[in-house]
């Protein structure tokens, strides 16, 4: 009975990541008049467009289900697979709801594509949003508040309602709570990972980037309550790993599932960052566009297209690899993906440092083939259950 | 760094300069010189130098290496460490270096880095690149966060923010590693000796404009480049060869005669074209020469734009000493956006007179090679002129085909001719 | 319920090109025998069927009923074999084989048709890390298969034959399928035959070799997979082995071929014995 | 006769076009590339100025007033036949060739009977390769001969005991010296006549006509080459073309419409925009990787068995295409096995495996400019029926409709461009150097 719940809502949730033409979103601007602006990966001032009536889409490339017939004219065949599927779907017509598109400062593939869209879509808003690497609230911290003032602005000129600071409070709260959220959802995979697998999380998760958030909560609190009360999820002998690489083109749904299937329970990860980026809640008090400002400054989750200022590279990773109790690390990144892969060797002699096995392997979101990376999963896994003393059937 | 043939009096200097600097590295240990890794774009050299110290750029030691043929081992050696084979040739070939002794092109050991100076324009993998290396090294590191001109223009917010960091950041941190105050009347004079320099070199650039054109604009202009991209802008070393590099080409204007190549002098110039992307260093020479074969000229590139676009008319500015390094940081070609950079490419088209353009995409860089085919389609259907695709890589010579670049030249270039001589005969370029 | 001292086991390793089987007699008290093996390429057949026949075949000549079997294990694409009782991955597999051939061994490169599996192992079995090639088969056993049967020389002849070379020439890492056009270009050149055959053995063991050691093996490292039979190849690795400065020793191992289905038949019988300490009884279909 | 000809020397295979002095078409020969390239070139041009003499007996026929369907009968009969000589020399050759291998093998007493009994069968078996209606494989000897001695032998190895893969080695070995040999590359009178003999009455109108044909002095006035090796031809440079320019005026020549070409050869694909001249405006070209080119096509013939010709056909036939994952030639070949085990249906997956490579041939299209019409597909593959039903799908999804050009001589485009070039080069000079004629028997 709740396991077909669960399955109902797993299902939605596929729905919604798979409608590539994003026709809720086209529901939502006609039932609600506001602006769509879709984001890349990975963090985008969400509250920022709640907060002037805009619904935040993030668009984390193609996936699987696009054929790329004209991605291909923008794109080299060493440059990673997102951009690519990106530029198709725009060109295909998918992403003409989309009033504007945000490119975050993570790569320079993405700050590229700003470009692209600009010579491409000249009559579209095409933001690059820059976020410092200077973290101080003088300095760094002064240029990302007028960075924010200005794209404020840019969507006024667009139509957008002009920012008011209660509604950015409200819209704080509103993420927060949401935020909220999924940690309990990753908290609760951690502790019993069998009862939430990291497909349904990961899908759960990419349907919060299309839908509004109070429609994302409600289907949060709806599975939760659903899993909580499902009896037929059983631990399985897997082993417990961290999966870390993924914040940006993300791995097709068959390699998770692949993962999983391998032998392995993924305990911590770092797909769709955006939906937990701030670690802590963000205040509440005073100056609410000072306090967006104060918790990307001081409260944003490690990545590596972000200036680690103590170069404590990896410490990060082995934190989260102790915190979830996890028996070794997938390294499990984007072919070409020079964040995630020059990150890697820093993040690989951390762990290593502290004793932890890993394995890493490399996708395109369109890949359909998981042979090599089942059997390199599952040897992985194989290798931490033989070896393990509790041998339980 | 040798050309073949006939070996101009600038570049014996060039040559010199650089095995000095090179020498004075090696023995900085005993001399007690302080010195500080940074980056070609953006580079702050007339600040290193207003407080003594010594820059030492990365990149230049890697493209060197490729140039000397080491880079093959260096990136095999980075890639054994656990490198990925999909990233920056440049990255893994200075990290193999570094694993191999640190020896530079010269045979001298390297100094540690004093300091590391991220300063991170135009492109990220700088910041992983430094990151690696301060691990590495465990260096003190400043940070140097240059925007991205993302709409084609310097906005206040990004200089304001750019200058705050030189300010607050990395002149204390250079006060901390030299010991010495900062003394803004020094960096001034520095900065009046580069503009100086700025402006010869643009007129050597310009000099392309010419029929036959005096110079390549590309693997000439890697030459003519160096000293004020690198460790000498600011100096009165600098100054000095760039005018006797004017004069030079001055004197070739005047005899008539086209550039040098691996071969000798280019006899007959045949085609003119625009290149876009930086040049392969591994099989520079054999690269070059199938230009020459062809009779082609570059008579403007890109890649000498990476370390500043003085010919944009941007100039190191003596009155404005902050607020100029900032807009020379935010204004290297690749922290231009691709609108902006397309608009180059089309004004070089008709500046220069070319037949074509031809864009060289290397696989290391995304900062560059993102978005080249996208600029490619928009520069044919703006200008109409033929444009063609090289792929290969910058020191990683894997990815040299040399084959099928020069199956891909050929065609581009009888593709050229076909075109011109179809067309009514109204600019033939060949004299 | 303790098992017996003694029990049969088979392993079943199904791989892209070759199905190989092996029935073990593994001893609670001392090391481990091999009863019997089969070994056939599936030129094109059904896997499962010639699976199914080898089975059948390989139990026949030992005399033994399926029911005498302590644990039936699969490894590679062996999950077609309805009657397994478990299924390992290949590497854990070829770990557990490697160790069986060569207690020495501390790294296995496992060179098959179309991968190839560097696997750092402890003197447990135990994989420690590993690395695969990836999506494109150049410098596989099948790229090697293909320029050979253009040569028009059989795989047993390969490895002698590169023995033989005096003067490689150099083969960039090209393409399994189109090799066959640039070894056109080579014979018309005028190169001998071993020369080439060398130049891909050293390009392959080049790789090889760079799989090793970026995994940071050392010391003994066993060549497994039908590639070990492969003279040529191997000689061609060790000299890779000796100029990458590393202190690298290959061995080969007359079983080299049979490493996955012997280490799968093993780890069976080791999950055997555990879970029946616990109270377990396998069925057939298993756990 | 003055004429120009044009060598496409492919990656697998070689072409030739010959044009006489008015630029018009004589004839068009084929061979499979093969490790010497002037044995390549010169089996393709002889095979060219064999079709040439053939034109040319065709018009002496028509002139001397043979009815149309008479003569085409007369000409197919006397071509089968013709064919059918030339495929017995070879035969003859190779039998020579592996019996001296088999001497030198380790069991001679038992290889060398057994290969001469496959020889001895595959001579019996000629005639009806040969006869008429009969569905040949291939056109290349090497196949022809190949698949049928790989089937006997193997029926014979298993009978006797024998190494199977090492009858096979023998083949291989042989086959290539035997192609590298470029004796019959024009021999035209003897195999006509041979030929002749073997008809039952022959028409004296053919007889005479076929003298006259025979006894033409056929005069090289220029040549130009291109193709994949053509830096590896034994020609000048100034007489080598890139491919890319002579695929472009060849498909401009065949279709003056063309704005949009798309080339699917052995081992590379390539996208050409020109302009209404047929100059070259634009190109993308895709190398080094088998995945998308016809070798994959062939590839995977091999794995089904099946010959070339079946591929596009069986896979027209499918209902619901499987979705082919893998991107590697070698994978995708094992991907199929998985995928019939599986119990997918044949035609299905081939149809996937044909989607997989247009594609490809997508993105170069993309690359190069996109598509307009006109547009031609030439190359090897625009001879796959399902190649072209799931490119004609595609463009017209993403292009819209549009005249899609495909000709039955599409293969030979490069090599009419080629051809064309060489016209030109004829015209202007008078006496360029030429290429040396292919060895009289
Ligand atoms: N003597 C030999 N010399 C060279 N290669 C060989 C030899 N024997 C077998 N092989 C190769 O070994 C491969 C099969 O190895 P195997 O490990 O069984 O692969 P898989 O498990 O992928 O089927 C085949 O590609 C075959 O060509
Ligand atoms: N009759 C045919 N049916 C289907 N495919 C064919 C046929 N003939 C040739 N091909 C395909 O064409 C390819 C050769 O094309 P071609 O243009 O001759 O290539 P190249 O110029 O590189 O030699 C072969 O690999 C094969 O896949
Ligand atoms: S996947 Fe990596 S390289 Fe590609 S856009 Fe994202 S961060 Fe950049
Ligand atoms: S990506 Fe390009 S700009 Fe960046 S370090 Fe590498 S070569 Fe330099
Ligand atoms: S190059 Fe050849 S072996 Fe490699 S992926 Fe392409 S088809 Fe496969």
């Amino acid at each position: 009975m709740s396991a077909s719940r669960v399955q109902g809502i797993v299902e939605r949730a596929e729905d919604l990541c798979r409608d590539l033409r994003l026709e809720s979103v086209r529901r939502w601007k006609e039932q609600n008049g506001g602006l769509a602006i879709g984001f890349m990966p990975i963090w985008a001032p969400r509250e920022l467009l709640r907060a002037q009536g805009c619904l935040p889409v993030g668009i984390m490339g193609g996936g699987e289900d696009v054929e790329i017939i004209k991605g291909d004219a923008f794109y080299q065949s060493y440059i990673c697979h997102l951009p690519r599927s990106t530029i198709e779907l725009a060109l295909g017509g998918s992403l003409d709801v989309l009033d504007g598109m945000i490119f975050p400062a993570i790569c320079d593939v993405i700050r590229n594509l700003s470009g692209i869209w600009k010579l491409r879509f000249p009559e579209r808003l095409a933001y690059y949003f820059d976020s410092p690497q200077d973290f101080d609230p003088q300095i760094g911290g002064a240029f990302l508040r007028r960075e924010l003032e200005e794209f404020s602005h840019a969507l006024v000129q667009r139509g957008a309602r002009p920012l008011e600071t209660e509604a950015l409070r409200e819209s704080l709260a509103a993420y927060n709570a949401n935020r909220a959220r999924v940690q309990a959802l990753y908290q609760l995979r951690r502790d019993e990972p069998w009862k939430v697998p990291t497909w349904e999380l990961y899908l759960l998760q990419r349907a919060g980037l299309v839908a509004p958030v109070e429609e994302h909560d409600r289907m949060l609190d709806e599975y939760l309550a659903a899993i909580r009360a499902d009896e037929s999820r059983r631990p399985l002998d897997q082993a417990r790993v961290v999966l870390t690489g993924s914040f940006c083109e993300q791995p097709p749904l068959g390699l998770i599932k692949t993962l999983e299937r391998a032998g392995c329970y993924i305990v911590d990860d770092d797909f769709i960052q955006v939906g937990r980026w701030f670690k802590n809640p963000a205040s509440l008090d005073g100056d609410p566009l000072d306090n967006l400002v104060n918790a990307f400054l001081r409260d944003s989750l490690e990545s590596p297209t972000r200036y680690e200022e103590q170069g404590n590279k990896g410490e990060e990773l082995v934190r989260r690899v102790a915190d979830s109790r996890a028996e070794g690390v997938l390294f499990c990144t984007p072919s070409f993906c020079d964040p995630a892969l020059l990150d890697q060797p820093m993040a690989v002699r951390a762990i290593e440092a502290s004793g932890t096995p890993w394995t890493a392997f490399k996708y395109a979101e369109n890949n359909g083939q998981f042979q090599v990376i089942r059997e390199q999963a599952g040897t992985f896994a194989d290798s931490i259950k033989l070896f393990s003393e509790a041998l339980s059937p | 760094m040798t050309i073949a043939a006939r070996k101009d009096r600038s570049q014996e200097r060039q040559k010199q300069m650089i095995a000095e600097h090179f020498q004075r590295l090696g023995r900085a240990r005993e001399s007690g010189e302080k010195c500080v890794y940074t980056f070609v774009p953006g580079n702050l050299t007339e600040l290193l130098r207003a407080f003594d110290l010594l820059p030492v750029l990365p990149e230049i030691n890697a493209l060197q290496s490729g140039m000397r043929g080491k880079s093959r081992e260096y990136i095999g050696l980075a890639e054994k460490l656990g490198h990925s084979e999909d990233v920056c040739t440049y990255v893994k070939c200075d990290i193999g270096m570094l694993k191999s002794g640190n020896i530079g092109p010269t045979g001298e050991r390297l100094p540690d880095p004093d300091l590391l100076l991220l300063s991170y324009t135009g492109c990220f993998t700088f910041l992983k690149w430094f990151e690696l290396l301060r691990q590495e090294y465990r260096a003190p590191t400043v940070m140097l966060h240059v925007p991205y001109q993302a709409d084609g223009q310097i906005t206040p917010s990004q200089r304001e923010y750019v200058v705050a960091q030189l300010k607050h950041k990395v002149i204390p941190a250079l006060e901390r590693v030299s010991g010495k105050k900062f003394d803004i009347d020094k960096l001034r004079e520095q900065l009046r000796r580069s503009a100086q320099a700025e402006d010869d070199l643009v007129w050597v650039l310009q000099s392309a404009r010419h029929r036959p054109s005096p110079i390549d604009a590309y693997f000439g202009g890697v030459y003519y480049i160096g000293p004020i991209f690198s460790a000498f802008r600011g100096t009165q070393e600098a100054l000095e060869y760039y005018r006797e590099l004017r004069e030079e080409v001055a004197e070739r204007i005047a005899l008539g005669l086209g550039p040098v190549t691996p071969d000798g002098p280019l006899e007959r110039e045949k085609f003119r074209v625009v290149v876009e992307g930086p040049p392969n260093w591994t099989s520079f020479r054999e690269f070059w020469k199938m230009f020459a074969d062809e009779g082609a000229v570059v008579v403007a590139s890109t890649y000498t734009k990476v370390g500043g676009t003085y010919d944009l008319g941007f100039r190191h500015d003596p009155d404005r000493p902050l607020e100029s390094l900032a807009d020379y940081c935010l204004g290297c070609y690749t922290n231009l956006n691709l609108p902006t950079r397309v608009d180059v490419l089309c004004q070089y088209m008709d500046e220069y007179s070319a037949d074509g353009l031809l864009v060289h995409s290397v696989k290391s860089c995304n900062s560059f090679s993102a978005g080249q085919l996208a600029m490619l389609n928009e520069v044919e259907r703006r200008t109409g002129k033929p444009v063609g695709f090289l792929e290969s890589d910058l020191v990683d010579p894997r990815y040299f085909s040399a084959a099928n670049i020069k199956n891909r030249l050929e065609s581009y270039f009888q593709m050229v001719a076909q075109k011109r001589a179809a067309a009514p005969r109204t600019e033939a370029s060949a004299p | 319920m303790d098992l017996p001292p003694s029990q049969h086991v088979v392993g079943i390793d199904v791989g892209s090109s070759t199905v190989k089987l092996v029935l073990m007699r593994e001893h609670e008290h001392a090391p481990a025998e091999l009863v019997a093996s089969k070994q056939e390429r599936l030129r094109r057949r059904e896997a499962r069927k010639l699976v199914d026949d080898l089975f059948e075949a390989l139990l026949a000549e030992a005399g033994l009923r399926r029911d005498e079997l302590g644990y039936v294990a699969t490894t590679g694409e062996g999950e077609c074999a309805s009657y397994r009782t478990g299924h390992f991955y290949g590497m854990t597999a070829h770990a557990r084989g490697a160790l069986f051939c060569e207690p020495k061994a501390r790294a296995v490169i496992d060179v098959g048709a179309l991968h190839t599996r560097a696997v750092l192992i402890d003197e447990r079995g135990k994989v420690l890390g590993s690395r695969m090639t990836s999506q494109c088969a150049s410098g596989s056993g099948q790229f090697l298969e293909n320029i050979c049967r253009y040569l028009g020389i059989t795989l047993e002849e390969i490895g002698p034959l590169s023995l033989k070379s005096t003067k490689p020439e150099a083969c960039s890492s090209i393409c399994a399928v189109l090799a066959e056009t640039d070894v056109i270009n080579m014979v018309s050149r005028g190169i001998a035959a071993s020369d080439i055959i060398k130049g891909i053995h050293q390009s392959m063991a080049g790789r090889y070799v760079k799989l090793l050691t970026s995994l940071g093996a050392h010391d003994v490292v066993l060549v497994t997979g039908g590639l070990a039979c492969d003279v040529g190849l191997v000689a061609a690795m060790r000299e890779a082995a000796a100029e990458s400065k590393r202190p690298l020793e290959l061995r080969v191992h007359e079983l080299s071929p049979l490493a996955g289905a012997i280490g799968a038949a093993l780890w069976g019988a080791y999950r055997a014995r555990k879970l029946a300490r616990m109270g377990v009884r396998l069925q057939e279909s298993g756990p | 006769m003055k004429y120009s000809v044009g060598i496409d020397l492919g990656s697998t295979t070689t072409k030739a076009v010959v044009l006489n002095e008015q630029c018009a078409v004589l004839g068009r020969g084929i061979t499979n590339s093969r490790s010497n390239y002037q044995v390549a070139c010169e089996v393709a041009l002889g095979e060219a100025l064999n079709r040439a003499r053939l034109g040319m007996i065709e018009r002496e026929l028509a002139d001397a007033g043979v009815d149309v369907t008479l003569r085409q009968a007369w000409l197919a009969d006397f071509d089968r036949r013709f064919r059918e000589q030339q495929y017995r020399a070879q035969l003859e050759r190779l039998a020579q060739t592996l019996e001296r291998h088999a001497r030198d093998e380790r069991d001679s007493e038992l290889v060398r009977p057994l290969v001469a009994d496959v020889v001895e069968r595959m001579r019996t078996e000629t005639c009806a390769l040969f006869a008429e209606g009969a569905n040949r494989k291939s056109d290349f000897f090497r196949d022809l001969a190949g698949s049928r001695y790989l089937a006997l032998a193997e029926g014979l190895a298993d009978e006797r005991g024998a190494r199977f893969d090492r009858v096979a080695g023998l083949f291989d070995k042989s086959i290539l010296e035997v192609e590298n040999a470029a004796e019959d590359s024009e021999r035209f009178a003897v195999f006509a006549k041979a030929a002749l003999a073997g008809m039952e009455a022959v028409p004296s109108e053919l007889r005479a006509a076929l003298e006259r044909a025979a006894a033409v002095v056929m005069e090289q006035a220029c040549c130009v080459g291109t193709g994949y090796g053509r830096a590896t031809l034994p020609f000048p440079k100034e007489w080598i073309r890139s491919e890319i320019l002579c695929h472009g005026l060849g498909a401009h020549a065949m279709f003056p419409g063309t704005r949009t070409v798309l080339d699917i050869g052995g081992q590379d694909t390539k996208a050409i925009q020109v302009d209404e001249q047929g100059i070259v405006t634009s190109f993308q070209m895709n190398d080094r990787c088998a995945a998308g080119c016809g070798r994959y096509l062939g590839y995977i013939a091999d794995e089904m068995s099946l010959g070339l010709h079946e591929l596009g056909p069986l896979a027209c036939k499918s209902r619901r295409q499987v979705k082919i994952n893998s991107t590697c030639t070698v994978f995708a070949g094992a991907e199929l096995r998985e995928r019939l085990s599986l119990g997918d249906k044949r035609e299905d997956i081939l149809a996937g495996l044909h989607r997989a490579i247009i594609l490809r041939a997508m993105s170069l299209l993309a690359r190069s400019g996109g598509v307009r019409p006109e547009f031609t597909f030439t190359g090897g593959v625009a001879r796959n029926a399902a190649a072209v039903e799931a490119l004609k799908k595609l463009i017209f999804e993403h292009y819209g409709e549009m005249q899609l050009n495909i000709s039955a001589d599409s293969i030979y485009t490069g090599a009419l461009g080629a051809a064309l070039f060489a016209h030109r080069e004829a015209q202007r000079a008078q006496a360029p150097s030429r290429l040396a004629e292919p060895a009289r028997g």
